[in-house]
C-alpha cells in the first residue's frame, strides 16, 4: 500500500507540474504585459485606433488589429461552417462505409496541413487568382486570408461534427424513421437539433483556431494596421502583428511589452471561445444523457 | 546566454543576426566563407537592425548587422555593458520608389513622396498622372528597408495607415506590377521589367547615383563587432570586404564598396 | 378493420401510397438537400485536393538526392535543404521525448488518480483551454521563459521545449481519452484477482491503452512540428551550414525555411521554386506521421468494435 | 372479423452479411390482435419484427429472402415506398427514445414531418393520443418540458403516443418493457389491451409470462427457426413441440 | 462442516450518493454452498455481491453502513488489505472480460501480480485451472492465441480459470451467463456444480429456472429489501412470503 501511495504521488507531481508550465503561459504574459498597460491604459490600448509602436512618439492602440482578426474570423466562419458541416453530415449520412472509411481518415490528416503550407499556397496561388478574380489592387487582403483560414479550419469542424453526430443514439433516427419520417427530415429535424450543440462546439473549435492562426494570415492578409472598410482591404490580424514585428522590438522595450499585451489579448479571446466551447458541448451531452 | 558562450569558446562558430536588409548579404558571404573554412560555422539570423544590436549588447550575436547606423543611446547603453560596438560598412544600398510601368508619372520629389506615403496626396493626377486612386505599398515595419525609407523619405512622419503592408521586397513588386495605381519602394536590386522606378529630385536609381551619394534615398549598411574583429570574425570581415566578398555583395543586388571603411 | 386512418384528413391523400410513386414535397427537399451535401464535400475535397495538387506537382520538380542531402549554397538557389529537414527532426524529438512522458503521467493521474474534486475540474478546464490558445502566444511565452529567462537563448532546447509544451494539452487529452476508453471491466477484472491499483494500470490499462496513446502522440507531434509561429523567436535560424552539435545550437527548420525564403530572399523566382520543393517535403513529414497515427486509430476503433 | 390477416409472412430467410439468422418462416398475423414473439436472446426476434416495416433495409450487407405481405401487398417490392410503409407500420423500441424536445413536439413530429400545419388540429390530435396511451393525465401539465426529464415507463408511454399519432395500423412492439419497473411494466401491459381494439399488435418478449399475460398468439422462435406457431392459450398449456415446453418451463434460455 | 458460516451480513445499508440501494441485509453465507442471489431487474443483487470482495470502493460517493464478516473478521475495517481481500474473494462478471492478451497469460495474471516468478510453477497451476474450469480440452493447443478470439462461453470460462488460479475461497458470479447462449450456460452451470466442492459460491441472476437449478441457497431481494432468504428448495415450493410466490410465478418482473 505505501508502494501505491508513492505512485500516486509521483503521478500527482508529474501531472501538477505540466499544469505548472500551463498556467506558467498565463503568468508570463500577465507579466510582459503589464508595463504596457501601467504606461498606457487598457482601454486606451484596446480601442486606440492608432498602431505606431516603432514611431516617436509611437501609438499603441489594437483596435485596427483587433477589427483584422475579427474580419478574418468571420470570413473564415462562413467558408468552414457550411463546408465543413455539410462534409460532416455527407459523411453522416450519405457517404457508404467505403467511402466513409477512406474520406473521414483523408480529411482528419488533410486537418493535419502545416498552417505554412496555407500560407505558401495562399500567397503564391490564391492571391494572384483573387486579385485577376475581382480586379482588385491586391490579393493580399482580409477576403483571401479568410478563404485560406475557412479552408484551413474545415477539416477541423467537419472532423468533430461528424463525431458529434455519430454521438446522436442511432435510436432518435430509428424513431424519427419509424414514424414516416424520410432521411432529410430525420436528418434536419432529429439529429442535427440532438448534434447541435455538438456542431457549435465543432464551429467554435474550428474558429478559435482560425483567431488564433498566425503564418496564414501574416503572409496573404496584407498587413495594413488599419480598421477595415471592406472585405477586400488588407488587414493586420493580432497574430500577424506579433509574428512580425517580435525580432524587431528591443527586449525590455514598450513595443516588446505591447507584443505581450496583444498576446494576452488573444489569449483571453480564445480563453472565452474555449469556454463557450466546453460549456455548450456539456450541454450538449447532458441533452442526450450521455455521462462525463 | 551561459550556454551560447561556453559553446563560443571554441571561436569556430559566428553567429550573425540583424537586419533583413543585410541577411542575404550575411548568408551568400557566410557560405563562401564556409565553403573555404570547413570547421567554421556560421549562423545567420535575421530579426531586424534593433534586434541585432540588442543582442551584440547582451552578447548573444557575434556580428550585428544594420542597415542604419546605431544610435547614441544604443551605444551608452552597450558601453555601460561592456560592450564597444564597431562599425564596419559592408555595402550600400538605394531604395529604388516604383509604379506601374503604365503609369505615365516618371519623377517624384521627395516631398511629393512624403505626400504620398502620408496621406496627404491621394490621386495620381495631381503628380501629372491620370485620375487614379494612389494604392500605397510599404513594408513591414520590421524590415530594414521600411527603416530606411521611414528616414530617408518619410523624415520620421507616419505612413497612412491604410497602405497595403507587405513581408517583402518581392511582395512588393509583384503588387505594384500587378496594381496600375500602386506606388512602392524597394531595395536597388530587386528592379525589373515589370515594374518602372521613378527618379527622385531627378536622379534615376541606379549604381552610379548610389555610390557618389547623388540619389537621396540611399544608404550604406554595417555589421558590427564588439570591438576590433578579432581571430575568425577579422578573417570573416575581412573576406566580406575583399574584392570577392564584394562580388557576392553586387549578385545579391547591392551596391559593393571599396577599400577598408572601418574606424 | 374499420380503421381509424379512414376518416383521417391527414394522411388520407398518401393512404393508397404504399405502392403510389408519385413525386411528394419532401422528396424533392431530400433531393435538393442531399445535393448541398454532396457540394459541400465536393467544394471541400476539391479544395484540400487543389493545395496537395499545386504543392506536389511544382514541389517535385525541384526534388532530387541533392536537394534532400545538400546544405544550401550560392545564396540560397542552389543545393539543398537538409540542415532544415535535420533541425525540423531534432526540435520534433526534443518536443516529444518532454511532452510524451509529461503528457502521459498527466494523463494517468487525471484519470486514474485524481480525486473528482473542483480543483482538478478547473485543472482538466485549463489543459482544455490550453489547447486552443494560439501558436503565436506560445512562441512569445518561449521566448520569454526559456530564450530570455532561463537562458536557453535560441536553440533547438528553447524551441523543443515550446513545441512540447504546445503539443502537451492534445496529448493529455487523447492519451486521457485512449485510458477511458479501456473498458472499466478490465480494471474490475484485474483488481478482483488481488492486484494493486498500480500493477492494474502497469499491467492492464497501459497495454492496451497504448495504441491509442502512441496515436495521440504521434498525432500532435505530427501537427507541432509543421508549426512555424513557436519557433520563430526560439529556435529557428535563416541560415546555418553544419548540423546542430547541441541542443543549444540554433537551427534551420523547415517551416521557418519556407517562410524566409519567401519573405527575405533575394532571388524570388529561384527562391519560390525552393519553397514548394520545402512544402512538398513538409507536407510529405507531416501528412505521413498523421497518416500512421490515424490508421492505428482506425484500427484501434475497429478493436474496440466501433 | 376476428382472424383477418394484417400481415402474411411466407418463407421469410435473412441473412446479415454471412450469418443466416432467420430460417424459412412462415406465419400470418392477425388483425387487431396481440402476437408475440419469443425465444432465447439471439434467436432473431429483434431481426424478425424490424423486417416488418423495413427497419432493416439501414444495416448494410444484410440481405432478405422470401415475402412479407401488407394488406395482400408485398413490402418489399420495388414499388412500395419505404417512408410511407414506416408510417403505417409503427414501432415502439426496447429502451424508450423520445427525442430531446418537449413532450408536445414529440407527439407531434410525426404530424409536421407529414406536412399537416393546422395548429388547432394538431393540438388536438397530440391530446388525443396522449389519451389513448392513458398519459394524458400524468403529463398535461408539463407538455413544454422536455420529455428525457420524464420517467422511464413515461417515456415509453410518450413513445407509444406518438407512434398512435400518425395513426399506424400495426403497432410493432420490441421488448418494450425491457427496461422498465413492475408497476410502469404493468401499466404498458394493459394500454397493450386496450390498444388492440384499434390496431394489429406485434410484441417481442422475452418475458414468456408477459407473452402469457397479453398475447392472443405466439410464435416460438429458436436460432433462427420458427418452432412453434398458435393461439397463446394452446402454446402455453398444450405445446405441440418438445422444444416448446423446455423453453417455457425454464430448461434453457 | 456444512453448514459453517462463510461470510456474514449485518444489517447492510448501502447508498448511492442520494439513492438507498440495499435496505437493512443481513444474511449468512455458507461454506462449500451456492448461494443464489434473484430479484427483478435494478433491485440490488449487483450492488449487493460486489460489496463482498469491496468492488464498490471505486465508486465515487458511495456509502456503506453495516458489517460484512469473513470468516469473523470485518472486511470493511480501516485494517483489512483490500488487495489481499479481493484475492481471497475473487469475482467473475457479467460480460465475459479476459484481457487482451494470450489465454495463457491471462490465467498466469494472477500469479504473476503475486509476485510469483518460477515458470514451471506457473505452467502446471495454469494446466489446472483450465483443468478445472472444464476448458483446458478446447484450448489446449490455442494457449498462445488472444483471449478475446474465443467464443463468448470459452471466455466466460476463461475468467473462470483465471479467477480460480489464485484460488480464492469464495468466487461471486454476477450473472455469468447473462450473455451467453443455451449450451454455454448448461457448461458453466455444471461447473458451478463442480466447483462448490472446492469453493464457497455466490451467484446472482434473473433466472430463476437457474437458481433453481444450481443453488442450495436462495436470497430473494425486492427494491433493496431481502424478502426472504433459506434454502432453494424451501424458497421455490413454499415460500413464506406472498412476495416472493408471485414473483416465481411470473407476476411481476
Ligand atoms: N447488425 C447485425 N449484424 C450482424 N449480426 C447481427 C446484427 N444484429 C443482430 N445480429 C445477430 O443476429 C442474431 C439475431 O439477433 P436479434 O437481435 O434479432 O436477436 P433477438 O432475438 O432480438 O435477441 P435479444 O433477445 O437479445 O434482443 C444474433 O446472433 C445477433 O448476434
Ligand atoms: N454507480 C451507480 N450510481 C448510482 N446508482 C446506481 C449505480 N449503479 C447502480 N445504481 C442503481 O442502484 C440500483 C441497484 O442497481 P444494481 O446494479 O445493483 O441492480 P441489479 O439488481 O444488479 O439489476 P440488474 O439485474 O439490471 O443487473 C438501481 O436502481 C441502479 O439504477
Ligand atoms: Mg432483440
Ligand atoms: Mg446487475
Amino acid at each position: 500500500m505505501t508502494k501505491e501511495r508513492i505512485y500516486r504521488w509521483i503521478f500527482s507531481i508529474l501531472a501538477f507540474s505540466s499544469l505548472f508550465f500551463l498556467l506558467g503561459i498565463m503568468i508570463t504574459l500577465l507579466v510582459q504585459a503589464l508595463p504596457m498597460f501601467k504606461k498606457v491604459g487598457i482601454l486606451e490600448f484596446i480601442g486606440g485606433k492608432y498602431w505606431y509602436p516603432t514611431y516617436d512618439p509611437a501609438s499603441f492602440g489594437i483596435l485596427p488589429l483587433i477589427l483584422g482578426s475579427a474580419m478574418v474570423t468571420t470570413g473564415a466562419a462562413f467558408v468552414c461552417i457550411p463546408l465543413g458541416v455539410g462534409s460532416a453530415l455527407y459523411l453522416h449520412e450519405l457517404a457508404g462505409p467505403v467511402q466513409r472509411a477512406i474520406m473521414k481518415p483523408a480529411i482528419e490528416i488533410l486537418a493535419g496541413i502545416p498552417s505554412i503550407v496555407y500560407g505558401f499556397f495562399g500567397m503564391v496561388i490564391m492571391a494572384p487568382m483573387v486579385q485577376r478574380f475581382f480586379g482588385i489592387p491586391t490579393g493580399f487582403n482580409a477576403f483571401t486570408a479568410s478563404l485560406i483560414l475557412g479552408v484551413m479550419a474545415t477539416p477541423t469542424v467537419c472532423s468533430i461534427s461528424e463525431d458529434a453526430l455519430n454521438v446522436v443514439p442511432g435510436s432518435f433516427k430509428e424513431a424519427s424513421l419509424a414514424l414516416g419520417a424520410n432521411r432529410w427530415q430525420t436528418l434536419v429535424k432529429v439529429t442535427i437539433p440532438a448534434a447541435g450543440s455538438g456542431i457549435s462546439t465543432a464551429i467554435i473549435l474550428g474558429l478559435s483556431r482560425a483567431v488564433g492562426e498566425t503564418m496564414t494570415v501574416l503572409m496573404v492578409a496584407g498587413g495594413a494596421a488599419v480598421i477595415p472598410s471592406s472585405i477586400f482591404d488588407p488587414v493586420r490580424p493580432m497574430t500577424a502583428t506579433i509574428a512580425a514585428e517580435m525580432g524587431e522590438a528591443v527586449v525590455g522595450s514598450l513595443h516588446f511589452h505591447a507584443l505581450f499585451a496583444i498576446g494576452l489579448v488573444l489569449f483571453v479571446i480564445t480563453f472565452i471561445f474555449n469556454i463557450i466551447a466546453e460549456m455548450v458541448s456539456r450541454r450538449f451531452r447532458e441533452r442526450l444523457g450521455l455521462g462525463r | 546566454s551561459i550556454f551560447t558562450t561556453t559553446l563560443k569558446a571554441g571561436q569556430l562558430t559566428i553567429t550573425i543576426k540583424g537586419s533583413t536588409t543585410v541577411l542575404p548579404i550575411a548568408q551568400a558571404t557566410a557560405e563562401v566563407f564556409m565553403d573555404r573554412h570547413p570547421g567554421v560555422n556560421i549562423s545567420v539570423q535575421g530579426g531586424g537592425s534593433g534586434f541585432g544590436i540588442a543582442s551584440l549588447i547582451d552578447g548573444s550575436t557575434d556580428i550585428a548587422d544594420t542597415s542604419r547606423p546605431m544610435e547614441k543611446n544604443e551605444v551608452i547603453k552597450a558601453k555601460s555593458k561592456g560592450v564597444y560596438p564597431h562599425e564596419i560598412i559592408v555595402a550600400k544600398d538605394g531604395i529604388a520608389v516604383i509604379v506601374h510601368p503604365s503609369n505615365p508619372v516618371d519623377h517624384l520629389s521627395t516631398n511629393q513622396i512624403l505626400d504620398i506615403y502620408t496621406g496627404k496626396v491621394s490621386s495620381w493626377s495631381s503628380l501629372g498622372g491620370t485620375n487614379t486612386k494612389i494604392v500605397v505599398v510599404s513594408r513591414d515595419t520590421s524590415s530594414g528597408t521600411y527603416e530606411a525609407f521611414e528616414k530617408l523619405a518619410l523624415k520620421g512622419e507616419r505612413v497612412r495607415p491604410d497602405a497595403l503592408t507587405t513581408a517583402s521586397n518581392k511582395q512588393v513588386a509583384i503588387t505594384v506590377a500587378n496594381t496600375p495605381g500602386a506606388i512602392g519602394y524597394i531595395g536597388l536590386g530587386y528592379l525589373s521589367s515589370r515594374v518602372k522606378a521613378v527618379k527622385v529630385d531627378g536622379i534615376p536609381c541606379t549604381v552610379k547615383t548610389v555610390i557618389s551619394g547623388q540619389y537621396p534615398l540611399s544608404r550604406p549598411l554595417f555589421m558590427y563587432t564588439n570591438g576590433n574583429p578579432r581571430g575568425i570574425i577579422n578573417n570573416y570581415i575581412e573576406f566580406v570586404l575583399s574584392e570577392e566578398g564584394q562580388k557576392l555583395v553586387r549578385e545579391q543586388g547591392y551596391v559593393g564598396i571599396s577599400g577598408h571603411n572601418g574606424h | 378493420m374499420k380503421k381509424v386512418h379512414d376518416k383521417s384528413p391527414l394522411l388520407g391523400r398518401s393512404m393508397q401510397g404504399a405502392e403510389t410513386h408519385g413525386i411528394k414535397a419532401k422528396d424533392i427537399s431530400q433531393g435538393l438537400g442531399f445535393l448541398l451535401l454532396v457540394l459541400c464535400i465536393g467544394i471541400t475535397l476539391l479544395f484540400l485536393g487543389s493545395i496537395i495538387y499545386f504543392i506536389s506537382i511544382r514541389g517535385i520538380r525541384v526534388i532530387s538526392w541533392e536537394f534532400i542531402t545538400d546544405v544550401p549554397r550560392m545564396a540560397m538557389t542552389k543545393g539543398g535543404i537538409a540542415p532544415a529537414i535535420v533541425g525540423t527532426i531534432y526540435l520534433t524529438l526534443v518536443s516529444i521525448s518532454f511532452a510524451f512522458p509529461l503528457g502521459l503521467a498527466c494523463a494517468i493521474y487525471l484519470t486514474e488518480y485524481s480525486p473528482k474534486s473542483t480543483a482538478i475540474n478547473i485543472i482538466r478546464l485549463s489543459i482544455n483551454n490550453l489547447a486552443g490558445v494560439p501558436s503565436v502566444v506560445f512562441g512569445l511565452f518561449g521566448f520569454a521563459v526559456f530564450v530570455n529567462a532561463f537562458g536557453f537563448g535560441v536553440s533547438i532546447l528553447s524551441g523543443g521545449l515550446t513545441l512540447g509544451i504546445m503539443a502537451l494539452p492534445g496529448i493529455i487529452a487523447t492519451s486521457q481519452d485512449a485510458i477511458l476508453a479501456v473498458p472499466q471491466s478490465y480494471r474490475e477484472a484485474s483488481l478482483a484477482l488481488g492486484a494493486t491499483h498500480w500493477d492494474t494500470i502497469k499491467r492492464v490499462v497501459l497495454p492496451t491503452a497504448l495504441p491509442g496513446i502512441l496515436t495521440g502522440v504521434i498525432l500532435n507531434v505530427g501537427r507541432v512540428a509543421g508549426e512555424t509561429a513557436p519557433i520563430l523567436f526560439t529556435a529557428a535560424t535563416f541560415y546555418t551550414r553544419g548540423f546542430p552539435h547541441s541542443i543549444f545550437s540554433e537551427v534551420m527548420a523547415l517551416p521557418y525555411h519556407i517562410y524566409a525564403l519567401m519573405t527575405e530572399g533575394t532571388h524570388p523566382d529561384i527562391q519560390t521554386q525552393i519553397a514548394y520543393g520545402c512544402a512538398l517535403i513538409l507536407l510529405c513529414l507531416v501528412l505521413s506521421v498523421s497518416a500512421v497515427a490515424i490508421v492505428l486509430r482506425q484500427r484501434q476503433r475497429r478493436m474496440y468494435g466501433k | 372479423m376476428e382472424n383477418e390477416v394484417k400481415i402474411k409472412v411466407e418463407n421469410l430467410n435473412f441473412f446479415y452479411s454471412k450469418t443466416h439468422v432467420l430460417k424459412n418462416i412462415s406465419l400470418d398475423i392477425y388483425s387487431n390482435q396481440v402476437t408475440a414473439i419469443i425465444g432465447p436472446s439471439g434467436c432473431g426476434k429483434s431481426t424478425f419484427i424490424r423486417l416488418l416495416n423495413r427497419m432493416n433495409d439501414l444495416i448494410p450487407g444484410a440481405r432478405m429472402k422470401g415475402q412479407i405481405l401488407l394488406d395482400g401487398k408485398d413490402i418489399y417490392s420495388p414499388r412500395t415506398d419505404v417512408v410511407e410503409l414506416r408510417r403505417r407500420v409503427g414501432m415502439v423500441f426496447q429502451k424508450p427514445n423520445p427525442f430531446p424536445k418537449t413532450v408536445f413536439e414529440n407527439i407531434a413530429y410525426g404530424l409536421t414531418i407529414n406536412g399537416l400545419k393546422d395548429r388547432s388540429f394538431i393540438r388536438e390530435r397530440v391530446k388525443q393520443s396522449l389519451k389513448k396511451a392513458a398519459i394524458y393525465e400524468e403529463v398535461q401539465n408539463r407538455l413544454n418540458e422536455n420529455a428525457l426529464m420524464l420517467s422511464g415507463g413515461q417515456q415509453q408511454r410518450i413513445c407509444i403516443a406518438r407512434c398512435i399519432a400518425v395513426e399506424p395500423e400495426v403497432i410493432l412492439f420490441d421488448e418494450p418493457c425491457a427496461s422498465l419497473d413492475p408497476i410502469s411494466t404493468k401499466k404498458i401491459e394493459e394500454l397493450i389491451l386496450e390498444l388492440k381494439n384499434d390496431y394489429t399488435i406485434v410484441i417481442v418478449t422475452h418475458n414468456m409470462q408477459q407473452a402469457a399475460r397479453v398475447s392472443d398468439f405466439t410464435a416460438f422462435l429458436y436460432l433462427g427457426e420458427l418452432i412453434e406457431f398458435g393461439p397463446t392459450s394452446k402454446i402455453f398449456t398444450v405445446p405441440e413441440k418438445k422444444m416448446t415446453e423446455q423453453y417455457l418451463a425454464g430448461r434453457f434460455g
